[in-house]
């Protein structure tokens, strides 16, 4: 924990512990988001990533432990109060409102009037289907299009931390890559916590990782070391991944 | 693109259907028996969706069956007949219920200092379980000796001995100012130490910010202000009242009505509701109790009787309307449709449906609220993330059901009996119509509750003309319901799970 | 041939609205074999499993077990069959106490259903083999326990005691480490190896662990958007390079 | 509220044990109209022994009402607001029946065995196996409904059919048959029944009705049957996956709820004589619903208690409070379900292990064989 200044984290874990009615969902948790970069958190499926993110903003409030944002504690504050601190989510399954068009969607996310006239350019700038989609209601877009429209609400307020849940899922390839350079260049304009099951895309965003495992963060550090320790790979994130270099290297030799 | 064509098939075919039933009644009913119908038809259909207007929005965003929504009709009709008749009772309360209202709304207020109170746990526990039970002794205090039966009747008697004469001939004293005058100051206190207790004091997970306490101030000196000013006019008013031109005075007793409904429906849902929501089940069964309560404190009140409200002056004259001008000039009790004679005060209740239906469709449409709670029917823990209180909001739709349901309370109120019972059929009606609609759309119950209204207008002119029992027409609208279900058992414009 | 084949899908599709999840899946699992289904997330596993249990009637294809159609039987009559199941998020009966959760299951096949005068308690039969199965499952001491009050490892295994004492020929595992610890794994391993082999079982397992997949599985499937990328043995699985694509995400293009 | 299986069958006199308070409440009502006629000195059959006996009776057959609902909601987890259709429907099987159809009979046959004249017997069996298939095709229809319908829907048609139910028996165009309005009055019983001439007969009957109602419930909520029908209600779709199809269950919930229903129904017919569309009404089956929460759902004494205070506070609030005591008893109502939402046998229940591990540490430190 010594690589970098304490105070330069806008967002600071600290050991919480939540529960979702009986279960006893996250059982220590512990991560770090460092002002402007993209911090991701690893872990296979049910490892409590999602589960992290909404004890952050208050949606499954932490019985345990403290979450520190921008120097103020928010744990057990309501969701809307921790909200307009200003975070921005971005569901997991792209939880856009259906019956609401491209337009409303957009809108309902402002905290202040005005909030959405100031970044429409930047949003349409990052997803230009949505200018053209503009009035459609929402239970018309493609799955690609929902997600662009889930990360582009997060956009409608200037949040000072984004966090995004598994922007890639389900997406086709070709969406993926525009995605990860949408993100990629938000990440200019604000800090990112971001929990994705592609490793690659993952490897390939972020700066620090966290790896959470059963409910516990287990490891962190610099996403350049993990992405050499085949190890580490291996125990958390689910049996013979290889590293990229050796696709690379495998591709290769199959042309 | 098949399903699309299927839905636009069965559309219209179901158009088709209709537009058959409608010429196969008007051949069978001949003209003026069937508009005579479908004009009472009309008129039924509005009060069914003034009814499942509010039932079907709370419904659509709590998931809540409001069991007491009947009984909120029924005192909505109950605000606005006194306050028709003689409003001594209303002006008489008023300044309780403002002064307690001025001290709750301190909360916002006072929270932000309180939570940064340095207190032990034991005191965050102890201190506002002592704060609500000292407001519960002064609030008691504050109506020791108070006559609130006595006031009560007032209107009882207005009710049954005035005449269109003297308008003032039953107005009664109300308690001098010199008894009367610490009664609001106690209830302001009570108010407060409700605020206090509610604002959780040194409780540190609460969050309140310090800035924007100038916004916040502003409820609070407004109602302040209204408790003062309804002080003290509290005994001219009720003359004023009475004095004025009765239309006006049906005006102000519909707004009377929906402010009422409007604030006892948040009320409740703040007091009541909200503890529940959990066990949403138990909301159902409280809802059931306080109809209950709310039944037997309006018959404590005005004792178990049917009252008769004058019906206002736009709408009183006898005679025969030849159309639209002549009747809002003379004010005539019934007017010409196409050869039928139809009473106005229908049309206007007719009216009062549409504009409510239109009050909504633009509430939805064109709001931030409406698109708030659109969004909240689908994912309110979304909304909540994007930063809207999503408790707040619940409580603003809770109450405006109520207050839609005070509205159709007291637009019936001149053309219905006014008795305690008054809004339970009313609230079956509005159920099946929610259910027909599909539970949670607005449009659903637009159309459902025409539907209802029309089947139970024809039914009724079916068992008239068969010389069947008036039971047949009750059952068309169970009949019609069963087999909406039937077909779709999600209703007309319910969405499939 | 044939006759080795217990289950069998043919071309199934599922599309819920415009979203396609399982894209045209024909599967054969023969009988005596762990037969394990991997793939991404969102791939179509779950839905896949859940049109073969019955759970939801597929858009197109069907389902045939020990050669007879099924594609249209409701779930408990699959159930009479020999097709038992588990489910991702645990699904137990909270309320009840741990004993009567597996009692019941195991009444399910037998003939008593309908004796609205009997107490259940005298049916010893029943109890007898929902101790068998509960100590199989390594429960035992913890019959009387509310199903709800038991830790999160412990509910996995009363949902494998549940599906056991259906008595199935088929068990389809969905996920059945999903929430449990590192620690816990390996007994739960043991306990599903044990079941599938020890009963002469065929099981087909949906799994994100895939050092258990590799392990215990005699062939492996794998998913990708809704359709089967590959199929053969662990071996075969892990040395194929689209597979590895598959799981680490699709982007190929860009490596490339 | 779990049902704990018994691994080790108890001998039959032990299985009393657990019921020995209901033991000694079913001896105390059952010499409760002797004891009162020894210490009032009126008759049995007349005067204040009378009047509590009639209190009673009400109280048994209401309690067996209230049971047969918490089948449905405890037991089932079926929420049915229609159920009073089961109720007023076997009380107007059995007045509409004996009204038109029994004395007729009477009038025309007899039958006999040797000298003893059984004809009225033969015909009141005759009149309760109409009354017990009557609720149980009530109680199909009823089941028939809930196979496409689902949650609020389904309650609210449920509530619609017991409003047609109401509908239909105070429909005018059967006056002459169901009496509308008024319903049936003064219907023709037999005089060894007749509950102003023979009120200990009605009174031990209702009290043997309520007591085996109770010890059949009992036995069917612990039946395997049963046990299904409670795993039903915890988890559907998980029953479905173990191989029983929960349609066929919550039929059988429904029936045997209506059929207990309908029988109590019956019964009441007997003890006023008369069968009013107020039986049929919503009102009755809130009243029932009110009951069950009061006393605790998903439990079998919870209901009877119920429809015990019921009964108290109907006849002691008006006392207290005047006409209005209504409002007394809805504020009431609304502070059981906010602060003790399983009602009181259940909210016991609950607590019970810390009642009874409160009693063993006073035990323990009694007989100093722990320091603490």
């Amino acid at each position: 924990m010594s690589d970098h200044n304490q105070n330069d984290d806008i967002l600071i874990i600290d050991n919480i512990h939540t529960f979702i009615g009986q279960f006893h969902i996250l059982e220590g948790v512990s991560v770090r988001v460092p002002r402007g970069s993209i911090t991701v958190l690893l872990g296979r499926n049910g490892a409590g990533k999602t589960t992290t993110l909404k004890s952050v903003l208050g949606l499954t409030p932490p019985r345990e432990g403290k979450v520190i944002f921008d120097g103020m504690e928010i744990q057990g504050k309501r969701a809307f109060n921790v909200a307009n601190l200003g975070i921005g989510y971005v569901p997991e399954h792209r939880a856009i409102f259906r019956a609401l068009s491209v337009m409303e969607n957009l809108k309902l996310a402002e905290r202040q009037k005005g909030d959405f006239n100031r970044n429409a350019d930047f949003i349409f700038h990052l997803f230009p289907d949505l200018k053209r989609l503009y009035k459609l209601p929402g239970n018309h877009l493609s799955g690609g299009q929902q997600q662009m429209l889930a990360v582009a609400r997060a956009l409608v307020p200037d949040n000072k931390l984004l966090l995004i849940d598994e922007p890639s899922e389900g997406l086709a390839p070709i969406l993926i890559q525009q995605m990860m350079d949408a993100i990629r260049e938000l990440s200019q304009k604000t800090t990112i916590l971001l929990v994705e099951q592609n490793f690659i895309m993952a490897s390939q965003l972020a700066k620090r990782y966290t790896i959470i495992d059963d409910g516990q963060s287990v490891h962190d550090g610099l996403m350049q070391d993990l992405v050499n320790d085949q190890d580490l790979i291996h125990q958390y994130l689910g049996a013979s991944i290889k590293t990229r270099k050796e696709l690379e290297k495998n591709h290769e030799t199959r042309k | 693109m098949k399903p699309e064509n299927k839905k636009r098939l069965m559309i219209f075919i179901w158009s088709l259907v209709g537009v058959g039933v409608v010429a196969g009644l008007y051949l069978y009913a001949g003209k003026e028996p069937f508009i005579r119908t479908t004009l009472s038809g009309l008129t039924l259909g509005s009060l069914f969706f003034m009814v499942a207007a509010g039932l079907t929005l709370i419904f659509g965003l709590m998931d809540v069956l409001n069991f007491a929504h009947g009984a909120m009709f029924m005192l909505g009709a109950y605000m606005g007949w006194q306050l028709y008749t003689n409003p001594t009772f209303i002006f008489g309360m008023l300044p309780a219920l403002l002064a307690f209202s001025t001290g709750i709304m301190m909360t916002s207020v006072i929270k932000p200092y309180l939570i940064r109170w340095e207190i032990s746990s034991k005191w965050q526990n102890f201190l506002p379980k002592a704060a609500y039970f000292l407001a519960l002794v002064i609030g008691v205090v504050a109506f020791w000796g108070f006559d609130i039966l006595q006031l009560a009747n007032t209107a009882m008697v207005a009710a049954t001995t005035t005449t269109a004469g003297n308008p003032l001939a039953e107005i009664s004293a109300q308690e001098p100012f010199v008894q009367f005058w610490y009664r609001p100051l106690l209830l302001l206190l009570s108010g407060l130490l409700v605020a206090f207790a509610s604002s959780k004091p040194g409780v540190k997970t609460e969050f309140a910010p310090l800035d924007e306490m100038k916004s916040k101030l502003v409820l609070p000196i407004v109602l302040f202000g209204l408790t003062i000013l309804s002080i003290i006019i509290r005994e001219s008013a009720p003359v004023a009242i009475l004095l004025m031109n009765g239309n006006w005075r049906f005006v102000i007793s519909i707004i009377v009505a929906i402010a009422f409904g409007f604030l006892f429906g948040a009320i409740v849902e703040i007091t009541l509701i909200r503890p529940l929501y959990v066990r949403s089940f138990f909301i159902v069964l409280m809802t059931l109790g306080l109809s209950f309560v709310i039944q037997e404190l309006v018959q404590l009140l005005w004792d178990p009787l049917a009252y008769q409200m004058v019906r206002p002056p736009l709408f009183a004259q006898p005679g025969k309307a030849a159309n639209l001008m002549e009747w809002l000039r003379n004010g005539s009790s019934t007017i010409d449709v196409f050869g039928v004679t139809f009473p106005t005060y229908r049309l206007f209740v007719i009216l009062l449906g549409v504009v409510m239906f239109v009050f909504i469709t633009l509430l939805m449409t064109k709001t931030r609220l409406g698109m708030i709670i659109r969004a909240g029917v689908q994912d309110p823990q979304m909304v909540e993330a994007l930063g809207i209180n999503v408790k707040r909001v619940f409580t603003f739709v809770f109450a405006l059901g109520v207050a839609m349901a005070a509205l159709g309370g007291i637009g019936a109120g001149p053309f219905l009996p006014i008795q305690p019972a008054m809004g339970e059929q009313y609230q079956m009606q509005g159920f099946i119509t929610v259910v027909i609609g599909g539970m949670g759309s607005y449009v659903g119950a637009f159309v459902g509750a025409f539907l209802l209204g029309m089947g139970r207008a024809f039914g009724d002119y079916f068992a008239l003309k068969l010389s069947l029992s008036p039971a047949i027409a009750e059952a068309s609208t169970v009949i019609i319901m069963i087999i909406v279900l039937l077909i779709r058992p999600q209703g007309i414009f319910g969405k499939k799970e | 041939m044939t006759e080795d084949i217990l289950l069998e899908a043919r071309n199934l599709t599922k599309a819920f609205g415009g979203l396609v999840a399982v894209d045209d899946v024909s599967i054969k699992i023969r009988k005596k074999t762990m037969h394990a289904i991997i793939g991404p997330n969102g791939a179509g596993k779950t839905t896949l499993f859940n049109l073969l249990s019955g759970v939801l009637p597929p858009t197109k294809g069907e389902v045939y077990y020990k050669g007879e159609e099924i594609t249209k039987l409701p779930p408990y009559k699959r159930a009479h069959l020999g097709i038992g199941r588990t489910f991702q998020i645990t699904n137990i009966f909270p309320n009840l106490s741990v004993m009567e959760n597996v009692r019941l299951a195991a009444q399910a096949k037998g003939k008593d259903n309908f004796k609205l005068l009997r107490r259940a308690d005298d049916f010893q039969q029943y109890i007898d083999k929902a101790e068998e199965i509960i100590e199989v499952v390594s429960l035992k001491g913890k019959e009387l326990f509310l199903a709800r009050d038991l830790a999160h490892g412990e509910k996995r295994k009363l949902e494998l005691g549940i599906m056991l004492a259906c008595d199935p020929e088929l068990l389809l595992f969905d996920e059945p480490t999903a929430g449990m610890s590192s620690e816990q794994v390996p007994e739960l391993i043991d306990i599903i190896t044990n079941i599938v082999h020890n009963g002469d079982r065929t099981a087909i397992l949906v799994e994100h662990r895939m050092d258990m997949v590799m392990s215990i599985s005699d062939i492996i499937t794998v998913m990708n958007q809704g359709r089967i990328l590959a199929e053969g043995s662990p071996g075969e699985i892990a040395s194929n390079p689209q597979v590895q694509i598959a799981y680490l995400g699709d982007l190929y293009g860009e490596l490339a | 509220m779990s049902q704990t299986p018994l691994k080790t069958k108890k001998p039959f006199f032990l299985r009393f044990k657990d019921e020995r308070i209901l033991l000694i409440l079913f001896a105390l009502m059952l010499a409760f109209p002797f004891v009162m006629n020894l210490i009032t000195g009126s008759g049995l059959n007349d005067g204040i022994t009378k009047f509590w006996q009639g209190q009673l009776i009400i109280f048994f057959i209401m309690a067996v009402f209230a049971m047969s609902y918490d089948l449905l909601i405890g037991f089932g987890g079926i929420l049915s607001f229609g159920h009073a259709a089961s109720f007023g429907g076997g009380a107007y099987t059995f007045a509409l029946l004996m009204e038109h159809w029994a004395p007729n009979f009477i009038g025309k046959y007899r039958i006999l065995i040797g000298s003893l004249d059984i004809t009225e017997g033969i015909v009141l069996l005759i009149v309760f196996l109409a009354v017990v298939l009557v609720s149980i095709l009530i109680g199909l229809l009823f089941s028939a409904t809930s196979i496409r319908l689902k949650g609020a829907y389904f309650a609210m048609l449920t509530l619609a059919l017991g409003t047609a139910m109401f509908i239909l028996v105070k429909a005018t165009d059967f006056h002459e048959w169901t009496g509308a309005d008024e319903g049936l009055h003064g219907v023709y019983v037999p005089d060894w029944i007749n509950p102003t001439q023979n009120r200990l007969t009605i009174y031990l009957i209702s009290l043997v009705f309520l007591v085996v109602c109770y010890l059949v419930m009992k036995r069917m909520v612990n039946s395997p049957t049963g046990r299904v029908i409670i795993a039903n209600r915890e988890n559907e779709d998980r029953m479905r996956m173990i191989g029983y199809n929960p349609v066929l269950y919550r039929t059988i919930a429904f029936v045997s709820a209506s059929f207990f229903a309908g029988l109590a129904g019956a019964l009441y017919s007997i003890w006023n004589t008369s069968a009013t569309p107020t039986m049929v009404s919503a009102v009755t089956t809130v009243n029932a619903l009110i009951m069950t929460i009061l006393g605790g759902m998903g439990t079998l004494v919870g209901p009877i208690l119920g429809a015990a205070i019921m009964q108290t506070i109907s006849q002691f609030f008006y006392t207290w409070f005047g006409a209005r005591w209504p409002l007394v008893f809805g504020v009431l109502f609304i502070l059981i379900v906010m602060f003790l939402p399983y009602g009181i046998i259940g909210t016991w229940r609950m607590k019970r292990n810390d009642i009874k591990g409160g009693w063993q540490k006073l035990l323990r430190l009694l007989s100093k064989k722990e320091d603490l």
